[in-house]
């Protein structure tokens, strides 16, 4: 049960960063799901992944793209960029959700994940900036952000051109959404459980 | 006089996502008395209001997704109040992760067969509760199952973890056996109510559907 | 004759750190044709050659940790060359996440307890393969298990997530089982091969060891 020392309760960061991990699971796991189910039903034979190649509006973080640096990274640095990348998402997952309904015949599960995610999504930002806050020495760095101007290929008249411009947006999400998934994990693995899981 | 204190009864949420807490009033002191809930989050000096009086009955309150965080404690009392004063509860401490209770699994099929040395076992299967099944994966659910003869006394009851599964050897035939299963979050929540009773006759020597 | 273009078979990660891909050559035109395996990463335009054609066997180039990136699209070609000319094969697009296939799990240990209710169970237990760094959460496993009675013909499988112990109840008396596990790194990647088939017999009464 919660800890209630003297009356004034608190949720340990071990229970925080557990439920912060069983979130970026899932909302991992909807996003593949969701970029599976596009890439099925609009994607086959078009050759969108070639063209996929560097297009995700978070490219210009750095992140670590490997065991060995995200071991190195300082902790404050790695919880700073997860909260700047789920920032980054808080736009394209609000036009996502609207925007996807106007797909031919987009599938109900479809719809429903776009939702779920940006909900979901919105959730996880508001227990990294917990969890930033019991971690942060200093102030919270709000300055890790990239804009997202994706809107208006979104609702490109031309076919090919919108469903490519989802297939994109879908393909980032899935990447960085699993990013997210696996620094948390590392995180975990590091602070709670002295890099012994 | 003064209305007695109250007392929260208990506070449950179905699917990690809202939750509600009851209340049971205690003697009003003869007045017209009105309840107040009040909650305040772990690290906050805000004091809220009960955001929904109705939606879940009388002595209710319902917190809708917009109010319900899982990544803070809250703090809940209750105020019962009238004309010669008030008396508030003791506080309830509520983390929304402890007190997921899901409802019963569905889909429950019961399917006698034979093994290949003629003895009878049963398969049982489920489904996880409509909600928690769309939701794999946020909200992953244990089960436990138990059984015994109808006039038996004793049930005997199997944990099987995340299966929706499971085969039953040691069966007595000619007898006339009752199933139920109930689910419960991993780590922390509640068990289910138990799914309602389901029957099964172990024919004193049957023949498998071929 | 130039050789015929060559054809990238596939590309494997074990342990989520490292990968190899293997290509297969076609006709080589009857002379002596030389491979070379060109990569470009995402975001970059220049092209690499492979660094290591050795460690992994004929036909394959290995790609050390230095060489190895997450979450970014390789762009791999092989070319075939011979005195008369060359052939390309068609590009092979390779994001490293997807491609993890690690070894079996270790360590199986199979026991069998009696519950209190005298009811016969088994419990598994097993280790992550060696070269899957499961300690520091870059890698997390997934673990499913079969088994069936030694003359039987259909496998029993439960997927039981990242756990590395199980208890299985529902058992025959009397029989002798065969039980393998394999894993999958959680969300992408392909599962392990099984385990070797280890065998088990649950006695008709056995003694507890009390």
């Amino acid at each position: 049960l919660p800890i209630c020392p003297n009356g004034s309760c608190q949720l340990s960061l071990e229970e925080l960063f557990d439920r912060a991990v069983k979130l970026s699971h899932y909302i991992h796991f909807l996003s593949s799901e969701m970029f599976n189910e596009f890439d099925e039903r609009y994607a086959q034979g078009r050759g969108f992944i070639a063209k996929a190649v560097n297009g995700c509006h978070t490219a210009s973080l750095t992140t670590p793209e490997d065991k060995e640096q995200a071991q190195q990274i300082h902790h404050e640095d790695l919880l700073n960029l997860i909260l700047g990348v789920l920032r980054s998402w808080n736009d394209p997952l609000i036009h996502l959700a609207s925007e996807v309904q106007r797909i031919k015949e987009a599938p109900e599960t479809i719809l429903w994940k776009a939702v779920e995610i940006e909900e979901q999504n919105k959730r996880l930002l508001e227990g990294m900036e917990k969890i930033v806050g019991r971690v942060h020495s200093g102030e919270i760095g709000n300055d890790i952000y990239t804009p997202w101007d994706g809107l208006p290929s979104l609702q490109l008249a031309d076919e090919d051109s919108r469903l490519f411009a989802f297939y994109n947006l879908l393909h980032c999400l899935r990447r960085d959404s699993h990013k997210i998934d696996n620094y948390l994990k590392v995180l975990r693995c590091r602070l709670i459980h002295d890099n012994n899981c | 006089s003064p209305p007695e204190k109250p007392t929260i009864v208990k506070c449950r949420s179905p699917e990690k996502e809202t939750f509600t807490c009851w209340w049971k009033p205690a003697s009003d002191g003869g007045l017209p008395t009105n309840h107040t809930l009040l909650y305040s989050k772990e690290g906050e000096e805000k004091v809220y209001e009960c955001p929904d009086y109705k939606t879940a009955g009388p002595h209710s309150c319902y917190f809708d997704k917009k109010h319900t965080s899982f990544w803070t404690i809250y703090n809940i009392t209750v105020r019962a109040t009238n004309e010669m004063g008030s008396n508030v509860s003791d506080p309830h401490y509520v983390d929304v992760t402890y007190i997921v209770q899901p409802d019963p699994p569905v889909n429950i099929t019961l399917e006698l067969k034979k093994s290949i040395n003629r003895k009878p076992y049963l398969v049982l299967t489920w489904s996880p509760p409509p909600l928690a099944d769309v939701r794999s994966g946020w909200l992953t659910l244990e089960y436990e199952l138990r059984l015994k003869p109808e006039e038996g006394e004793e049930w005997e009851t199997i944990f099987v973890g995340q299966q929706t599964q499971c085969k039953m050897f040691s069966l007595n035939p000619g007898k006339r056996y009752i199933v139920q299963i109930h689910c419960k979050p991993d780590h922390h929540g509640l068990w289910s109510e138990w799914s309602p009773e389901m029957y099964i006759e172990i024919p004193t020597d049957f023949k498998v559907k071929d």
